[in-house]
């Protein structure tokens, strides 16, 4: 249940018998192919999300930065992100546990939206939770859960956001634990959470080392993705780590592994240094800046204050916006095994509009994190041949986008002056 | 090993453990508040120390963490409000493990705890710390002399509950029913349940989630619990205090006359 | 370049030349692979695009319907729908033919959005031309064409809607044809496009055709796909009906697929009946209300008054809502080969609360019509096995698929009062 | 095979074309626009029946068939107006194929073209009917006596032209640039070239897309051309007059005196 010294299980008593429960389900279906749930989640996940997904060169990128750029186009599965792996993944879980009820939490909405979906694909009711402010503010992400048949319960406490949203999930599951499974939103929250997440996300991996070795010859010099949670980021790594429990890949091979560099792309927000007073951080830097400690169920890095209060993250991308990171990844970079870097808003909004022009790919927010690290990284640490986790789509962020680029000197921003009648 | 002052407070007669947040709304006020808690007849008194992610209270406890941050309470505030706080019933500090994990020059519990016996602290409830990832409180607890108390659930099955029996001191803070903290109307059937398969432990066990009337502490003493522990009731005169804008005496008035209502109940239930 | 009476090229003189340089560059490049242009396309449609799109049983709606359905899910493509498969197609071909410049014209704005994507993704300056109107309503739409660089250019002239925009974008041909190729948005206008058009689409058939082998080991028993210019109608049809000049498919076998029965679903909207006075058809269902005329380029089955002018349609769906339709599907529907059927507005926006319920897609409001005819046909003739085309998701259609159901009795509609406070 | 009425504007002296859209803005104003016409020097009238979607005209023109349309224009109120029509030169139909095409009671556009004989017709522009598709309206106007006039474009290739050309009765409407009809302030050096690729040609040839004064008429006519049409000059005077609700006589008077203005630089180029 631990990653050296991250991870374990922070929970209430409550819940520490349906944690038992999920444990022993993670390790039947998910390990061991119990009633052959993996090869059910297989075929699910290919049918009715899209995989695989392509790998894709991208050649504009590719001439920009003399480097063989490819794109792993997790935008194209089913609801417009990578999330849909692991909603669809442990509602078919929770199935299986014989549950009657899925709850989980949202922030933007995309986690909300991914996991409607596969209750909707998967016949479970299922109900969301979602801070005032975020559900005022993410209408069309509402509208889509809402659609999809999914309740919606506004959180009215605090602040109105993805951290009360949380809060909120964890009581209706300490209530309603017996019929109720929560899909947690990211590789994070207790023991057996953030390995499952992981081993629902690795097929990105897994793809990915099958189409390089088919499409170039070889697995890729470095992989790099951008790190909130870390989901996506996990999901890429996964099978590039050589002490994954779930390393059964046929073509695996340790040493030439550890060649493959790993980059965590981090929201560096606006400055990577905070204000302890008013216990604000103005990025979502956890890998970076963080310390170790507790958060929503495990050990990890932390932003926090000196006193152990978690900071208020920020960042330009409400998907990266989360204070604390998934524990394996805080491990993976204790190891050394991955290299966390970050990029400010700013260089996150110009990556942003660099793809969508010269790739014709418009990319979340979240993602634009990692394709502005190849913008900064002028020295020789990515090698050749880079693979670029494309996490998810942009059209969620349109608006978003274009308000944030208005507010800044974006140097590749589009005129908009078409609205201006 | 527990702590002898809360051992006594269960000696002889059922103990009534009521719980507010540390700060709630203000230093000064708060002081006022949780005093008045002895006033009306505390035994022990559960002193939350508010983590900015409390993800196992109900929205009036959460409410009131809110107004304790926004008031300025801290770690080092809060050690402050012990020392000042004037009662003579033990003090049992609820709070969150990372709060207790940061604390002090080296990682680990430990020099939280040192500093929670200094200011007179005289055990723990950490709602977010199952049995699973208690070792190194346990320890530091049995080096200074503190209790730990466990929450026991609806849903504990007997092989962890003989894990948390083994592991809690003091007393064990049996979950009335399942969902959060919270003030209820009635007394659930799981609390009669729950008493009856704690029957056979020589520890005391004190009830919470959901008590709000002497009848609810009399009911549930009748039951079997050696304690009762009320914290939303008493949240709630505290922000209807606020909300109006009520002087603090009359506020703390009212929370007096309620725990004395409540520890009636409970004394009733013991007849 | 006729289909039977229908097609040919009814343009002005001065376009002619370019018409030509298209019909030999159609020929060269896609029809006889010169260069290995198809075989750019299929690489690039696949990598980029995200082909092939899954073949997926609706396990649900088949318990509904006590038949198995199958969804061929081009809502997956990059994009949100099939529209990429003809946009990638044209720039690439204007590539190839030494064009330097893209223009097109775009109603609701999806074939816009196609098309700046693929222009962007091929390094070509692309102009697209939209109403006014429809700027102001699909606002969207307009900034995603904008962040993949394109230019739009309001129309402000007429009722600031389609038919302008395209009259604009053959004005602009009109002047700038040597250097520039238009990428026409249907299979509608002179020929070459509605054979080309569709030929870019039908890598749709033949992915169903060898999905519906592999996974169910024969071919469909019916298709089943929305019409309104028809390009994905034509697009899942094609390798099914056997006088397709392009039909090499190594599989076909002429017998089997006349035992395919295909379904063209249009837009019955509100009603079949025809204002003539005002000019106002309240549908868009050419192939079964209209007669055969000449619009925008070549002779086909159209809503006009008896004049000969042509008629303002009508549908809940935008991407349905023209008064003709293509020229080839005129003809299937003439030889019997195509039964042209209807939904009206309420039974699409029911269809469009089904599956998004039921399976956890939410499509586009006029995928959501053939999605309808399902619910309606309550005879055998769809057979055992049937394929719907989901030509495309329904995330721009959130807002009015909302509005439109608000409006009306719609029985499984979701109740919105999460936005109430 | 032409006719003679049409032959005969062309015999003498170059021929002056104007363009309005009849029923442009109302059937009464428009009747005495179009007469305004022949009285400032017309030798032949192309008279624009509207089509709902006019692909090839820009946006003054478009314009302009919009407010006829929306005057209640319609392809029956076009014969009769045709037939109200009191001017004593030739009328030439221009329109686009699908109004040809559905008139009557038998698909093709015999009928069409047998009514616009009746009511006095002289010929056809047909700016969306390449030589691709007119055989059927050739035959007919032949059957008819009725001339059909091609649009050559700076785009035709030889091989092309040769077949307008041979095609063409009446005249060659000879496309003065790319682009669409508009009145520009420059003559295109296409124009010259377009003429003297034509010269061999013994057909006559009339210039359009652009003109809007006197003096582009006379460079046009001294460049080569035995004719000149005019129209998005013209419906921007009525454009004007409607914008600002001027007495249709005002208008009128405009129209004719630009006529006059074009027919003088016509003759002028021809010296």
């Amino acid at each position: 249940t631990t990653f050296g010294d991250y991870g374990g299980q922070y929970v209430p008593e409550a819940l520490m018998p349906a944690i038992e429960e999920l444990t022993d389900a993670y390790e039947r279906y998910v390990l061991n192919n119990e009633d052959g749930f993996m090869d059910e989640f297989r075929e699910r996940i290919r049918d009715f999300g899209g995989r695989p997904t392509p790998l894709q060169r991208a050649d504009n990128l590719s001439e920009r930065y003399d480097r063989d750029i490819y794109l792993k186009r997790e935008d194209l599965l089913h609801g417009g992100a990578h999330k849909l792996n692991n909603a669809l993944g442990q509602v078919l879980l929770a199935k299986y546990m014989g549950k009657e009820r899925i709850i989980a939490e949202t922030g933007a909405g995309q986690h909300g939206t991914a996991t409607a979906m596969a209750a909707a694909h998967l016949d479970m009711p299922c109900e969301i939770y979602m801070g005032r402010r975020d559900v005022n503010r993410q209408r069309p992400n509402v509208f889509r859960m809402r659609i999809n048949g999914a309740e919606v319960n506004p959180v009215d406490t605090g602040r109105g956001t993805l951290k009360e949203a949380i809060s909120e999930t964890m009581r209706d599951w300490a209530t309603t634990v017996e019929n109720t499974h929560y899909v947690i939103g990211s590789i994070v929250g207790p023991a057996p959470f953030p390995a499952m997440v992981r081993d629902f996300h690795r097929i990105i991996s897994e793809e990915t080392r099958r189409q390089t070795r088919e499409q170039y010859g070889r697995l890729p010099d470095s992989v790099v993705a951008c790190a909130g949670g870390g989901s996506n980021t996990m999901g890429i790594f996964a099978d590039f780590t050589s002490d994954s429990p779930f390393s059964t890949a046929p073509d695996s091979n340790t040493d030439a592994d550890d060649d493959v560099s790993l980059f965590a792309v981090e929201a560096g927000g606006s400055s990577l240094d905070v204000d302890e007073e008013r216990g604000v951080a103005p990025n979502s830097a956890s890998l970076s800046t963080g310390s170790e400690g507790v958060l929503h169920g495990a050990r990890t890095k932390l932003l926090q204050n000196s006193d152990g209060q978690i900071m208020e993250s920020h960042s330009v991308s409400s998907g990266l916006d989360y204070a604390g990171v998934g524990p394996e990844l805080a491990k993976l970079v204790d190891d050394e095994r991955v290299t966390p870097v970050n990029v400010d808003d700013d260089a996150a909004l110009e990556a942003f509009h660099r793809l969508s022009q010269e790739e014709g790919i418009i990319p979340a927010l979240e993602t634009a994190h990692a394709l502005a690290f190849l913008e900064t990284e002028t020295d020789a640490d990515l090698g050749e041949f880079v693979v670029v986790n494309v996490s998810g789509r942009g059209d969620k962020d349109l608006e978003a986008a274009l308000e944030e680029t208005a507010q800044r000197d974006i140097p590749n921003a589009p005129a908009m002056e078409v609205f201006d009648e | 090993m527990s702590n002898p002052a809360i051992d006594a407070a269960f000696a002889d007669e059922p103990a009534f453990i009521p719980y507010l947040a540390a700060g709630d709304p203000s230093y000064d006020a708060s002081l006022e508040y949780v005093e008045a808690l002895a006033r009306g007849g505390a035994d022990i008194i559960e002193l939350g120390l508010p983590f900015s992610e409390p993800i196992a209270e109900g929205s009036t406890i959460q409410n009131a963490i809110v107004r304790s941050l926004q008031g300025g309470m801290t770690v080092g505030r809060y050690f402050e409000f012990v020392t000042d706080l004037d009662v003579d019933v033990p003090v049992v500090c609820m709070t969150y493990y990372n709060l207790i994990y940061q604390y002090g020059d080296e990682p680990g519990p430990e020099p939280f705890v040192r500093k929670a016996k200094s200011v007179g602290i005289d055990g723990f409830v950490v709602p977010d710390l199952p049995a699973e990832e208690a070792d190194p409180l346990r320890e530091a607890c049995d080096e200074h002399g503190l209790d730990l108390v466990f929450i026991v659930a609806p849903t504990t099955d007997d092989e962890r509950l003989d894990r948390l029996v083994s592991l809690s001191s003091g007393y064990l803070y049996v979950q009335a029913r399942l969902g959060v903290t919270g003030a209820r109307d009635d007394v659930s059937s799981e609390t009669t349940s729950s008493l009856d398969r704690l029957a056979a432990y020589d520890i005391p066990k004190a009830v919470g989630f959901g008590i709000k009337t002497g009848e609810h502490a009399r009911d549930i003493i009748a039951g079997g619990a050696d304690g009762i522990i009320v914290g939303s009731a008493l949240v709630d005169i505290i922000a209807e205090g606020t909300e109006a804008d009520a002087p603090t005496e009359e506020t703390a008035a009212e929370l007096e006359s309620l725990c004395e209502e409540l520890k009636a109940g409970a004394l009733e239930g013991a007849q």
